[in-house]
Protein backbone atom coordinates (compact mmCIF):
# COMPACT_ATOMS: atom_id res chain seq x y z
CA UNK A 1 0.00 0.00 0.00
CA UNK A 2 1.21 3.54 -0.58
CA UNK A 3 1.23 6.03 1.73
CA UNK A 4 -1.50 8.32 2.17
CA UNK A 5 -0.30 11.74 1.15
CA UNK A 6 2.80 12.36 -1.10
CA UNK A 7 3.42 15.09 -3.18
CA UNK A 8 2.33 18.48 -2.69
CA UNK A 9 -0.90 19.18 -0.32
CA UNK A 10 -3.98 19.71 -1.28
CA UNK A 11 -3.95 22.56 0.98
CA UNK A 12 -1.89 24.25 3.68
CA UNK A 13 -2.89 26.88 5.99
CA UNK A 14 -0.31 29.18 8.18
CA UNK A 15 -1.95 30.55 11.05
CA UNK A 16 -0.87 32.72 14.23
CA UNK A 17 -1.42 31.06 16.97
CA UNK A 18 -4.73 32.87 18.02
CA UNK A 19 -7.88 30.93 19.67
CA UNK A 20 -9.68 33.48 17.78
CA UNK A 21 -8.85 31.64 14.23
CA UNK A 22 -9.52 27.97 15.91
CA UNK A 23 -13.24 28.28 14.53
CA UNK A 24 -12.26 29.04 11.00
CA UNK A 25 -9.30 25.98 10.73
CA UNK A 26 -11.78 23.70 12.32
CA UNK A 27 -14.64 24.47 9.76
CA UNK A 28 -11.68 24.27 7.03
CA UNK A 29 -11.18 20.38 8.36
CA UNK A 30 -14.47 19.62 8.53
CA UNK A 31 -15.87 21.11 5.54
CA UNK A 32 -13.21 19.14 3.53
CA UNK A 33 -13.26 15.67 5.53
CA UNK A 34 -17.17 16.33 4.92
CA UNK A 35 -16.27 16.84 0.69
CA UNK A 36 -13.77 13.49 0.50
CA UNK A 37 -17.26 11.12 2.10
CA UNK A 38 -16.87 11.16 5.83
CA UNK A 39 -19.86 10.73 7.61
CA UNK A 40 -20.98 13.60 10.00
CA UNK A 41 -20.11 11.73 13.38
CA UNK A 42 -16.20 11.41 11.56
CA UNK A 43 -16.02 14.63 10.63
CA UNK A 44 -17.29 16.28 14.26
CA UNK A 45 -14.93 13.72 15.29
CA UNK A 46 -11.52 14.51 13.11
CA UNK A 47 -12.11 18.50 13.42
CA UNK A 48 -12.16 17.82 17.38
CA UNK A 49 -8.83 16.31 17.36
CA UNK A 50 -7.28 18.85 15.27
CA UNK A 51 -8.73 21.42 16.98
CA UNK A 52 -6.81 19.72 20.55
CA UNK A 53 -3.46 19.48 18.61
CA UNK A 54 -3.66 23.29 17.61
CA UNK A 55 -4.83 24.44 21.64
CA UNK A 56 -1.27 21.87 22.28
CA UNK A 57 0.54 23.92 20.63
CA UNK A 58 -1.09 27.40 21.49
CA UNK A 59 -0.96 26.63 25.11
CA UNK A 60 2.09 24.36 25.73
CA UNK A 61 3.93 25.31 22.57
CA UNK A 62 4.03 28.77 22.20
CA UNK A 63 2.85 29.52 25.82
CA UNK A 64 -0.02 31.50 24.68
CA UNK A 65 1.88 33.74 22.83
CA UNK A 66 -0.09 34.85 19.55
CA UNK A 67 1.88 36.16 17.50
CA UNK A 68 3.76 32.67 16.60
CA UNK A 69 3.13 30.56 12.84
CA UNK A 70 1.57 27.20 12.77
CA UNK A 71 1.42 25.39 9.56
CA UNK A 72 -1.40 22.95 8.99
CA UNK A 73 -0.59 20.71 5.61
CA UNK A 74 -3.81 18.75 4.69
CA UNK A 75 -3.60 15.66 1.84
CA UNK A 76 -6.48 13.39 0.59
CA UNK A 77 -7.05 9.66 -1.15
CA UNK A 78 -10.40 9.53 -2.39
CA UNK A 79 -11.46 6.37 -2.23
CA UNK A 80 -11.63 5.66 -6.24
CA UNK A 81 -8.09 7.62 -6.53
CA UNK A 82 -6.86 4.88 -3.75
CA UNK A 83 -7.90 1.65 -6.08
CA UNK A 84 -6.31 3.34 -8.96
CA UNK A 85 -3.18 3.74 -7.38
CA UNK A 86 -2.73 1.50 -4.76
CA UNK A 87 -2.93 4.47 -2.09
CA UNK A 88 -4.73 3.85 1.73
CA UNK A 89 -8.17 6.94 1.25
CA UNK A 90 -8.65 8.73 3.87
CA UNK A 91 -7.02 12.02 5.29
CA UNK A 92 -3.45 12.78 6.12
CA UNK A 93 -3.05 16.20 8.18
CA UNK A 94 0.81 17.72 9.52
CA UNK A 95 0.76 20.28 12.24
CA UNK A 96 4.31 22.07 12.38
CA UNK A 97 5.23 24.83 14.58
CA UNK A 98 8.34 26.75 15.81
CA UNK A 99 7.43 26.40 19.54
CA UNK A 100 10.15 24.71 21.97
CA UNK A 101 11.42 21.27 20.67
CA UNK A 102 10.14 18.20 23.72
CA UNK A 103 10.94 14.90 23.60
CA UNK A 104 7.47 12.88 21.91
CA UNK A 105 8.25 10.79 24.67
CA UNK A 106 6.96 13.33 27.20
CA UNK A 107 3.62 14.14 24.80
CA UNK A 108 1.07 12.15 26.37
CA UNK A 109 -2.19 12.07 28.66
CA UNK A 110 -2.91 11.35 32.08
CA UNK A 111 -4.40 8.54 33.60
CA UNK A 112 -8.36 9.35 32.75
CA UNK A 113 -9.52 7.76 35.92
CA UNK A 114 -8.10 10.27 38.20
CA UNK A 115 -11.19 12.95 37.04
CA UNK A 116 -9.47 16.76 36.63
CA UNK A 117 -9.76 20.23 34.37
CA UNK A 118 -7.22 19.39 31.88
CA UNK A 119 -4.85 16.64 30.45
CA UNK A 120 -7.95 15.28 27.58
CA UNK A 121 -6.41 16.23 24.25
CA UNK A 122 -3.70 13.69 23.62
CA UNK A 123 -5.69 10.77 24.46
CA UNK A 124 -8.87 12.44 22.37
CA UNK A 125 -6.61 12.47 19.19
CA UNK A 126 -5.40 9.18 20.13
CA UNK A 127 -8.51 7.75 20.59
CA UNK A 128 -9.82 9.36 17.13
CA UNK A 129 -7.25 9.10 14.58
CA UNK A 130 -5.64 6.10 12.88
CA UNK A 131 -2.13 7.59 13.28
CA UNK A 132 -0.70 10.25 16.00
CA UNK A 133 3.00 10.91 15.45
CA UNK A 134 4.86 13.92 17.33
CA UNK A 135 8.95 14.89 16.14
CA UNK A 136 11.13 17.31 16.18
CA UNK A 137 11.38 18.86 12.98
CA UNK A 138 14.68 19.54 11.44
CA UNK A 139 16.33 22.70 13.41
CA UNK A 140 13.53 24.33 15.40
CA UNK A 141 9.98 23.32 15.75
CA UNK A 142 7.61 20.48 16.56
CA UNK A 143 5.63 18.27 13.94
CA UNK A 144 2.29 16.15 14.70
CA UNK A 145 1.09 14.12 11.97
CA UNK A 146 -2.54 12.97 12.22
CA UNK A 147 -4.14 10.07 9.78
CA UNK A 148 -7.56 8.86 9.58
CA UNK A 149 -8.12 6.47 7.04
CA UNK A 150 -11.51 5.62 5.52
CA UNK A 151 -11.07 1.35 6.97
CA UNK A 152 -10.66 3.18 10.51
CA UNK A 153 -8.98 0.64 12.72
CA UNK A 154 -10.69 3.21 15.73
CA UNK A 155 -13.93 2.63 17.01
CA UNK A 156 -16.35 4.80 15.73
CA UNK A 157 -18.31 5.58 19.45
CA UNK A 158 -21.59 5.99 19.52
CA UNK A 159 -24.21 6.51 21.82
CA UNK A 160 -24.15 3.04 24.10
CA UNK A 161 -21.59 1.59 22.14
CA UNK A 162 -18.21 0.94 24.42
CA UNK A 163 -16.46 -0.63 22.04
CA UNK A 164 -13.17 0.71 23.11
CA UNK A 165 -13.50 0.15 26.42
CA UNK A 166 -10.92 -1.34 28.43
CA UNK A 167 -8.91 -0.10 25.06
CA UNK A 168 -5.95 0.87 27.93
CA UNK A 169 -4.65 4.53 28.44
CA UNK A 170 -1.94 5.92 26.20
CA UNK B 1 -3.04 41.80 21.25
CA UNK B 2 -6.66 40.35 20.77
CA UNK B 3 -9.36 41.12 23.55
CA UNK B 4 -10.23 37.44 25.35
CA UNK B 5 -13.52 36.42 23.36
CA UNK B 6 -16.54 36.16 25.24
CA UNK B 7 -19.50 33.70 25.40
CA UNK B 8 -23.37 35.17 25.54
CA UNK B 9 -24.90 32.85 28.55
CA UNK B 10 -28.36 32.73 29.54
CA UNK B 11 -29.13 31.81 32.66
CA UNK B 12 -32.73 31.65 34.65
CA UNK B 13 -33.60 30.73 38.24
CA UNK B 14 -36.48 27.68 37.94
CA UNK B 15 -36.87 27.42 41.49
CA UNK B 16 -34.61 25.50 43.05
CA UNK B 17 -32.23 24.92 40.07
CA UNK B 18 -30.16 27.71 38.25
CA UNK B 19 -30.37 27.09 34.66
CA UNK B 20 -26.87 27.61 32.69
CA UNK B 21 -27.57 28.31 28.73
CA UNK B 22 -24.50 28.94 26.73
CA UNK B 23 -25.30 29.75 23.12
CA UNK B 24 -22.58 28.94 20.45
CA UNK B 25 -19.32 27.15 19.99
CA UNK B 26 -17.41 26.68 23.62
CA UNK B 27 -13.23 26.33 22.55
CA UNK B 28 -10.01 27.55 23.98
CA UNK B 29 -10.57 31.19 23.31
CA UNK B 30 -14.26 31.29 24.93
CA UNK B 31 -13.45 28.71 27.73
CA UNK B 32 -12.43 31.27 30.10
CA UNK B 33 -15.64 32.98 29.74
CA UNK B 34 -17.45 30.05 30.18
CA UNK B 35 -15.70 29.65 33.45
CA UNK B 36 -16.18 32.74 35.05
CA UNK B 37 -19.98 32.89 34.38
CA UNK B 38 -19.91 29.95 35.83
CA UNK B 39 -17.86 30.06 38.45
CA UNK B 40 -20.56 33.58 38.93
CA UNK B 41 -23.84 31.46 38.76
CA UNK B 42 -22.20 28.82 41.38
CA UNK B 43 -21.50 31.75 43.91
CA UNK B 44 -25.91 31.59 44.06
CA UNK B 45 -25.64 28.48 45.78
CA UNK B 46 -28.43 26.95 44.48
CA UNK B 47 -29.21 23.32 45.19
CA UNK B 48 -28.91 22.45 41.00
CA UNK B 49 -27.01 23.73 38.79
CA UNK B 50 -28.58 22.56 35.37
CA UNK B 51 -25.93 23.35 32.40
CA UNK B 52 -28.53 23.12 29.46
CA UNK B 53 -26.17 22.87 26.25
CA UNK B 54 -29.10 22.56 23.85
CA UNK B 55 -27.32 25.96 22.05
CA UNK B 56 -23.69 24.05 21.82
CA UNK B 57 -23.08 22.78 18.61
CA UNK B 58 -19.46 22.55 19.37
CA UNK B 59 -16.94 21.78 22.65
CA UNK B 60 -13.72 21.14 22.86
CA UNK B 61 -11.55 19.30 25.96
CA UNK B 62 -10.95 23.32 27.37
CA UNK B 63 -15.14 23.51 27.54
CA UNK B 64 -15.06 19.97 29.17
CA UNK B 65 -12.30 20.94 31.77
CA UNK B 66 -14.77 23.46 32.93
CA UNK B 67 -17.18 21.39 33.80
CA UNK B 68 -15.01 19.40 35.42
CA UNK B 69 -14.15 22.18 37.48
CA UNK B 70 -17.72 23.23 37.79
CA UNK B 71 -18.85 19.56 39.20
CA UNK B 72 -15.45 19.61 41.64
CA UNK B 73 -16.87 23.18 43.26
CA UNK B 74 -20.81 22.00 43.15
CA UNK B 75 -19.54 18.79 45.32
CA UNK B 76 -17.47 20.81 48.12
CA UNK B 77 -20.35 22.86 48.37
CA UNK B 78 -22.78 19.52 48.22
CA UNK B 79 -25.10 21.09 45.26
CA UNK B 80 -25.81 18.96 41.97
CA UNK B 81 -24.71 19.67 38.82
CA UNK B 82 -26.85 18.09 35.55
CA UNK B 83 -25.78 18.52 32.13
CA UNK B 84 -28.58 18.26 29.51
CA UNK B 85 -29.21 18.97 25.54
CA UNK B 86 -26.28 17.36 24.33
CA UNK B 87 -25.95 18.17 20.89
CA UNK B 88 -24.10 14.98 19.25
CA UNK B 89 -21.12 16.40 18.56
CA UNK B 90 -21.06 17.19 21.88
CA UNK B 91 -21.94 14.29 23.41
CA UNK B 92 -19.24 12.43 21.37
CA UNK B 93 -16.04 13.98 23.20
CA UNK B 94 -17.48 13.05 26.43
CA UNK B 95 -18.34 9.05 25.38
CA UNK B 96 -14.42 9.64 23.73
CA UNK B 97 -12.66 10.71 27.18
CA UNK B 98 -15.34 8.26 28.95
CA UNK B 99 -16.89 10.69 31.14
CA UNK B 100 -20.51 10.15 30.47
CA UNK B 101 -20.34 7.88 33.52
CA UNK B 102 -18.62 10.85 35.30
CA UNK B 103 -21.20 14.00 35.14
CA UNK B 104 -25.34 13.52 35.54
CA UNK B 105 -25.99 14.05 31.74
CA UNK B 106 -29.77 13.62 30.62
CA UNK B 107 -31.67 14.26 27.65
CA UNK B 108 -33.77 17.25 27.93
CA UNK B 109 -34.24 20.13 30.58
CA UNK B 110 -37.08 19.07 31.82
CA UNK B 111 -35.27 15.78 32.52
CA UNK B 112 -32.57 18.00 34.31
CA UNK B 113 -34.72 19.52 37.15
CA UNK B 114 -35.48 15.57 38.53
CA UNK B 115 -31.99 14.72 38.22
CA UNK C 1 -6.71 56.03 8.68
CA UNK C 2 -4.45 53.16 8.75
CA UNK C 3 -4.31 50.94 5.97
CA UNK C 4 -6.34 47.69 6.58
CA UNK C 5 -4.30 44.54 7.15
CA UNK C 6 -0.53 45.46 7.62
CA UNK C 7 1.93 43.29 8.89
CA UNK C 8 1.52 39.18 9.03
CA UNK C 9 -1.76 38.18 7.70
CA UNK C 10 -3.88 36.11 10.33
CA UNK C 11 -3.99 33.12 7.76
CA UNK C 12 -2.63 32.12 4.59
CA UNK C 13 -4.25 28.76 2.78
CA UNK C 14 -2.38 27.70 -0.03
CA UNK C 15 -4.24 25.44 -2.20
CA UNK C 16 -4.59 23.79 -5.35
CA UNK C 17 -6.54 25.27 -7.90
CA UNK C 18 -8.96 22.19 -7.76
CA UNK C 19 -12.78 22.84 -7.08
CA UNK C 20 -12.96 19.86 -5.23
CA UNK C 21 -11.28 22.37 -2.26
CA UNK C 22 -13.49 25.82 -2.73
CA UNK C 23 -16.47 24.50 -0.23
CA UNK C 24 -13.69 24.31 2.05
CA UNK C 25 -12.49 27.28 1.68
CA UNK C 26 -15.00 29.03 1.80
CA UNK C 27 -16.04 27.37 5.06
CA UNK C 28 -12.47 28.67 6.20
CA UNK C 29 -13.96 32.53 5.06
CA UNK C 30 -17.20 32.09 6.69
CA UNK C 31 -16.19 30.84 9.68
CA UNK C 32 -14.13 33.83 10.14
CA UNK C 33 -16.04 36.87 8.85
CA UNK C 34 -18.89 35.42 11.42
CA UNK C 35 -16.20 35.86 14.27
CA UNK C 36 -15.25 39.20 13.42
CA UNK C 37 -18.77 40.01 13.62
CA UNK C 38 -20.05 40.31 10.08
CA UNK C 39 -23.83 39.61 9.88
CA UNK C 40 -24.98 36.27 8.61
CA UNK C 41 -26.40 37.81 5.08
CA UNK C 42 -22.31 39.28 4.45
CA UNK C 43 -20.71 36.28 5.49
CA UNK C 44 -22.11 34.62 2.79
CA UNK C 45 -21.64 37.54 0.63
CA UNK C 46 -18.14 38.08 1.65
CA UNK C 47 -17.73 34.15 0.93
CA UNK C 48 -19.25 34.31 -2.69
CA UNK C 49 -17.25 37.57 -3.63
CA UNK C 50 -14.44 34.91 -2.64
CA UNK C 51 -15.43 32.00 -4.31
CA UNK C 52 -16.28 33.69 -7.52
CA UNK C 53 -12.59 35.05 -7.61
CA UNK C 54 -11.25 31.76 -7.08
CA UNK C 55 -12.89 29.87 -9.70
CA UNK C 56 -11.82 32.66 -12.12
CA UNK C 57 -8.03 31.87 -11.06
CA UNK C 58 -9.25 28.02 -11.59
CA UNK C 59 -10.83 28.33 -15.17
CA UNK C 60 -9.06 31.73 -16.53
CA UNK C 61 -5.96 32.37 -15.02
CA UNK C 62 -4.83 28.45 -15.22
CA UNK C 63 -7.44 27.49 -17.57
CA UNK C 64 -8.51 24.67 -15.54
CA UNK C 65 -5.25 23.14 -14.60
CA UNK C 66 -5.32 21.43 -11.65
CA UNK C 67 -2.18 21.09 -10.22
CA UNK C 68 -1.65 24.81 -9.88
CA UNK C 69 -1.30 26.79 -6.11
CA UNK C 70 -3.69 29.80 -5.16
CA UNK C 71 -2.72 31.86 -2.22
CA UNK C 72 -5.07 33.49 -0.01
CA UNK C 73 -4.15 35.82 2.60
CA UNK C 74 -6.57 36.87 5.08
CA UNK C 75 -5.93 40.38 7.35
CA UNK C 76 -8.48 41.15 9.66
CA UNK C 77 -9.12 44.64 11.99
CA UNK C 78 -11.53 43.92 14.64
CA UNK C 79 -13.79 46.66 15.52
CA UNK C 80 -12.04 47.90 18.80
CA UNK C 81 -8.62 47.17 17.74
CA UNK C 82 -9.51 49.45 15.06
CA UNK C 83 -11.00 52.19 17.61
CA UNK C 84 -7.32 51.72 19.66
CA UNK C 85 -4.98 51.76 16.38
CA UNK C 86 -6.67 54.39 14.07
CA UNK C 87 -7.27 51.71 11.62
CA UNK C 88 -10.31 50.85 9.54
CA UNK C 89 -12.20 47.72 10.97
CA UNK C 90 -13.44 45.12 8.53
CA UNK C 91 -11.59 42.13 6.49
CA UNK C 92 -8.88 42.13 3.70
CA UNK C 93 -8.39 38.76 1.65
CA UNK C 94 -6.02 39.22 -1.31
CA UNK C 95 -5.23 36.43 -3.90
CA UNK C 96 -2.11 35.61 -5.51
CA UNK C 97 -1.27 32.85 -8.27
CA UNK C 98 1.42 31.77 -10.81
CA UNK C 99 -0.97 32.09 -13.38
CA UNK C 100 -0.52 34.57 -16.87
CA UNK C 101 -0.97 37.65 -16.04
CA UNK C 102 -3.30 39.83 -18.10
CA UNK C 103 -4.20 43.73 -17.96
CA UNK C 104 -6.07 43.98 -15.67
CA UNK C 105 -8.23 46.35 -17.57
CA UNK C 106 -9.18 43.45 -19.24
CA UNK C 107 -10.87 41.58 -16.55
CA UNK C 108 -14.44 43.31 -16.35
CA UNK C 109 -17.88 42.35 -16.31
CA UNK C 110 -19.95 42.23 -19.52
CA UNK C 111 -23.48 44.35 -19.77
CA UNK C 112 -25.91 42.16 -17.55
CA UNK C 113 -28.82 43.62 -19.82
CA UNK C 114 -27.95 40.72 -22.18
CA UNK C 115 -28.46 37.77 -20.06
CA UNK C 116 -26.63 34.40 -20.89
CA UNK C 117 -24.76 32.11 -19.05
CA UNK C 118 -21.59 33.04 -17.48
CA UNK C 119 -19.68 36.74 -16.70
CA UNK C 120 -21.14 37.73 -13.49
CA UNK C 121 -18.28 36.86 -11.25
CA UNK C 122 -16.31 40.66 -11.53
CA UNK C 123 -19.54 42.18 -11.13
CA UNK C 124 -20.40 40.42 -7.83
CA UNK C 125 -17.76 40.69 -6.91
CA UNK C 126 -17.55 44.55 -7.10
CA UNK C 127 -21.66 44.82 -5.85
CA UNK C 128 -20.46 43.05 -2.80
CA UNK C 129 -16.52 44.21 -1.59
CA UNK C 130 -15.56 47.58 -1.03
CA UNK C 131 -12.16 47.41 -2.67
CA UNK C 132 -11.38 44.91 -5.78
CA UNK C 133 -8.00 45.13 -7.10
CA UNK C 134 -5.99 43.21 -9.88
CA UNK C 135 -2.58 43.58 -10.06
CA UNK C 136 0.50 42.20 -12.03
CA UNK C 137 2.58 40.07 -8.97
CA UNK C 138 6.66 40.99 -9.54
CA UNK C 139 8.04 38.31 -11.93
CA UNK C 140 4.52 35.89 -12.46
CA UNK C 141 0.84 35.48 -11.53
CA UNK C 142 -2.07 37.83 -10.57
CA UNK C 143 -2.95 39.46 -7.08
CA UNK C 144 -6.36 40.06 -6.41
CA UNK C 145 -6.91 42.15 -3.34
CA UNK C 146 -10.46 41.88 -2.19
CA UNK C 147 -11.78 44.59 1.00
CA UNK C 148 -14.58 44.25 3.54
CA UNK C 149 -15.27 47.19 6.20
CA UNK C 150 -17.97 47.01 8.70
CA UNK C 151 -18.50 50.08 7.73
CA UNK C 152 -19.34 49.50 4.45
CA UNK C 153 -19.96 51.19 1.58
CA UNK C 154 -21.58 48.48 -0.58
CA UNK C 155 -25.64 48.25 -0.03
CA UNK C 156 -26.57 45.32 1.77
CA UNK C 157 -28.71 44.48 -0.17
CA UNK C 158 -31.77 42.36 1.19
CA UNK C 159 -35.17 41.26 -0.52
CA UNK C 160 -36.66 44.46 -2.15
CA UNK C 161 -34.19 46.81 -1.63
CA UNK C 162 -33.19 48.36 -5.25
CA UNK C 163 -30.99 50.54 -3.22
CA UNK C 164 -28.12 50.05 -5.98
CA UNK C 165 -30.59 49.78 -8.92
CA UNK C 166 -28.83 52.20 -11.53
CA UNK C 167 -25.38 51.45 -10.01
CA UNK C 168 -24.11 51.27 -13.24
CA UNK C 169 -22.15 48.42 -15.15
CA UNK C 170 -18.70 47.84 -13.96
CA UNK D 1 -6.33 13.40 -11.66
CA UNK D 2 -10.79 14.03 -9.59
CA UNK D 3 -13.25 12.87 -10.75
CA UNK D 4 -16.05 15.46 -11.79
CA UNK D 5 -18.22 15.79 -8.63
CA UNK D 6 -21.51 14.57 -8.74
CA UNK D 7 -24.52 16.25 -7.29
CA UNK D 8 -27.63 14.20 -6.23
CA UNK D 9 -31.13 15.21 -7.42
CA UNK D 10 -34.27 14.40 -6.76
CA UNK D 11 -36.61 14.21 -10.32
CA UNK D 12 -40.67 13.75 -9.83
CA UNK D 13 -42.93 13.92 -12.22
CA UNK D 14 -46.04 16.10 -10.69
CA UNK D 15 -49.14 15.93 -13.55
CA UNK D 16 -47.86 18.49 -16.57
CA UNK D 17 -44.67 19.54 -14.59
CA UNK D 18 -41.27 17.94 -13.57
CA UNK D 19 -39.85 18.70 -10.25
CA UNK D 20 -36.18 18.84 -10.03
CA UNK D 21 -34.82 19.32 -6.63
CA UNK D 22 -30.82 19.43 -6.37
CA UNK D 23 -29.52 18.37 -2.63
CA UNK D 24 -26.11 20.23 -1.29
CA UNK D 25 -24.13 23.13 -2.51
CA UNK D 26 -24.09 24.01 -6.13
CA UNK D 27 -20.40 25.37 -6.99
CA UNK D 28 -17.75 25.22 -9.67
CA UNK D 29 -17.20 21.37 -8.87
CA UNK D 30 -20.41 20.54 -9.47
CA UNK D 31 -22.50 22.46 -11.61
CA UNK D 32 -21.06 20.77 -14.43
CA UNK D 33 -23.61 17.78 -13.20
CA UNK D 34 -26.40 19.97 -12.54
CA UNK D 35 -25.91 20.58 -16.05
CA UNK D 36 -26.17 17.01 -17.66
CA UNK D 37 -29.17 15.79 -15.00
CA UNK D 38 -30.99 19.45 -16.09
CA UNK D 39 -30.56 18.99 -20.29
CA UNK D 40 -32.31 14.98 -19.18
CA UNK D 41 -34.94 16.29 -17.56
CA UNK D 42 -35.17 19.02 -20.30
CA UNK D 43 -34.97 16.57 -22.98
CA UNK D 44 -38.47 14.98 -21.22
CA UNK D 45 -39.99 17.92 -22.69
CA UNK D 46 -42.72 18.39 -19.80
CA UNK D 47 -44.50 22.14 -20.22
CA UNK D 48 -43.17 23.24 -16.88
CA UNK D 49 -39.70 22.46 -15.08
CA UNK D 50 -39.91 23.43 -11.49
CA UNK D 51 -36.24 23.73 -10.03
CA UNK D 52 -36.79 22.90 -6.55
CA UNK D 53 -33.86 25.07 -4.26
CA UNK D 54 -35.15 23.88 -0.82
CA UNK D 55 -31.60 21.86 -0.40
CA UNK D 56 -29.37 24.31 -2.06
CA UNK D 57 -27.36 26.36 1.23
CA UNK D 58 -25.22 27.93 -1.44
CA UNK D 59 -24.97 28.68 -5.12
CA UNK D 60 -22.48 30.32 -7.07
CA UNK D 61 -22.56 31.69 -10.37
CA UNK D 62 -21.47 28.83 -11.69
CA UNK D 63 -25.15 27.29 -10.68
CA UNK D 64 -26.65 30.78 -11.72
CA UNK D 65 -25.01 30.01 -15.14
CA UNK D 66 -26.42 26.82 -15.79
CA UNK D 67 -30.02 27.76 -14.59
CA UNK D 68 -29.49 30.22 -17.28
CA UNK D 69 -28.84 27.92 -19.79
CA UNK D 70 -31.85 25.96 -18.77
CA UNK D 71 -34.07 29.28 -19.19
CA UNK D 72 -32.70 29.63 -22.87
CA UNK D 73 -33.67 25.90 -23.10
CA UNK D 74 -36.83 26.20 -21.87
CA UNK D 75 -37.64 29.34 -23.84
CA UNK D 76 -36.66 27.60 -27.25
CA UNK D 77 -39.17 24.45 -26.98
CA UNK D 78 -42.08 26.75 -24.93
CA UNK D 79 -41.45 25.34 -21.74
CA UNK D 80 -41.84 27.24 -18.44
CA UNK D 81 -38.87 27.39 -16.02
CA UNK D 82 -40.09 28.20 -12.19
CA UNK D 83 -37.71 28.19 -9.41
CA UNK D 84 -38.82 27.76 -5.99
CA UNK D 85 -37.43 27.42 -2.22
CA UNK D 86 -34.37 29.82 -2.52
CA UNK D 87 -32.81 29.94 0.94
CA UNK D 88 -31.21 33.41 1.93
CA UNK D 89 -27.59 33.04 0.64
CA UNK D 90 -29.03 32.19 -2.55
CA UNK D 91 -31.63 34.78 -2.89
CA UNK D 92 -28.92 36.55 -2.54
CA UNK D 93 -26.85 35.88 -5.86
CA UNK D 94 -30.13 36.39 -7.69
CA UNK D 95 -30.55 39.87 -6.12
CA UNK D 96 -26.66 40.84 -6.90
CA UNK D 97 -27.16 39.80 -10.04
CA UNK D 98 -30.68 41.67 -10.64
CA UNK D 99 -32.16 38.19 -11.93
CA UNK D 100 -34.50 38.29 -9.96
CA UNK D 101 -36.70 39.52 -12.64
CA UNK D 102 -35.36 37.57 -15.57
CA UNK D 103 -36.30 34.37 -13.56
CA UNK D 104 -39.71 33.36 -12.44
CA UNK D 105 -39.04 32.73 -8.81
CA UNK D 106 -41.83 31.91 -6.38
CA UNK D 107 -42.03 30.39 -2.71
CA UNK D 108 -42.56 27.48 -2.40
CA UNK D 109 -43.14 24.08 -4.36
CA UNK D 110 -47.02 24.65 -3.58
CA UNK D 111 -47.04 28.25 -5.10
CA UNK D 112 -44.58 26.71 -8.43
CA UNK D 113 -47.19 24.68 -9.86
CA UNK D 114 -49.55 27.20 -10.96
CA UNK D 115 -46.47 30.05 -11.91
N1 LIG E 1 2.55 20.79 21.31
C1 LIG E 1 3.07 20.45 22.52
N2 LIG E 1 4.27 20.91 22.92
C2 LIG E 1 4.79 20.57 24.13
N3 LIG E 1 4.16 19.78 25.01
C3 LIG E 1 2.97 19.29 24.68
C4 LIG E 1 2.36 19.58 23.43
N4 LIG E 1 1.18 18.93 23.40
C5 LIG E 1 1.06 18.29 24.56
N5 LIG E 1 2.13 18.47 25.35
C6 LIG E 1 2.35 17.89 26.68
O1 LIG E 1 1.50 16.78 26.84
C7 LIG E 1 0.62 16.96 27.97
C8 LIG E 1 -0.75 16.35 27.72
O2 LIG E 1 -1.50 17.13 26.80
P1 LIG E 1 -3.06 17.06 26.77
O3 LIG E 1 -3.47 15.63 26.85
O4 LIG E 1 -3.54 17.80 25.59
O5 LIG E 1 -3.56 17.78 28.11
P2 LIG E 1 -3.45 19.30 28.56
O6 LIG E 1 -3.13 20.09 27.34
O7 LIG E 1 -4.79 19.62 29.12
O8 LIG E 1 -2.37 19.32 29.59
C9 LIG E 1 0.60 18.44 28.22
O9 LIG E 1 0.31 18.76 29.56
C10 LIG E 1 2.00 18.86 27.80
O10 LIG E 1 2.92 18.64 28.84
N1 LIG F 1 -8.09 35.54 -12.77
C1 LIG F 1 -8.30 35.92 -14.04
N2 LIG F 1 -7.33 35.80 -14.96
C2 LIG F 1 -7.54 36.18 -16.23
N3 LIG F 1 -8.68 36.71 -16.69
C3 LIG F 1 -9.70 36.85 -15.84
C4 LIG F 1 -9.56 36.47 -14.47
N4 LIG F 1 -10.74 36.73 -13.84
C5 LIG F 1 -11.56 37.23 -14.78
N5 LIG F 1 -10.95 37.31 -15.99
C6 LIG F 1 -11.53 37.84 -17.25
O1 LIG F 1 -12.68 38.64 -16.91
C7 LIG F 1 -13.86 38.12 -17.55
C8 LIG F 1 -15.08 38.31 -16.65
O2 LIG F 1 -15.04 37.39 -15.56
P1 LIG F 1 -16.38 37.01 -14.84
O3 LIG F 1 -17.17 38.26 -14.63
O4 LIG F 1 -16.04 36.26 -13.61
O5 LIG F 1 -17.19 36.09 -15.85
P2 LIG F 1 -16.85 34.64 -16.42
O6 LIG F 1 -15.79 34.06 -15.55
O7 LIG F 1 -18.13 33.88 -16.34
O8 LIG F 1 -16.40 34.85 -17.83
C9 LIG F 1 -13.53 36.68 -17.86
O9 LIG F 1 -14.28 36.20 -18.95
C10 LIG F 1 -12.03 36.75 -18.15
O10 LIG F 1 -11.81 37.14 -19.47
Amino acid sequence: MGELGTGAPAMKLELLSQPRLLSAARALVSTFAQRLGFDEILCGQITLAVDEALCNIINHGYGRREDQPIWMSIWAVERDEATANGQEAGLRIVLEDNARQVDPSTIRSRNLEDVRPGGLGVYIMREIMDEVLFEKREGQGMRLTLVKRFDSTRPHETEGAEASEGGGRR
Amino acid sequence: MNKPEHIDVQVEVVGASIVFRPLGEIDLGRAPSLRMQLKEAQAKKSERLIVDLVNVPYMDSSGVATLIEAMQTARKTGARLVLCGLQDKVRSIFEIAKLNMVFTIVPGLEDAHGA
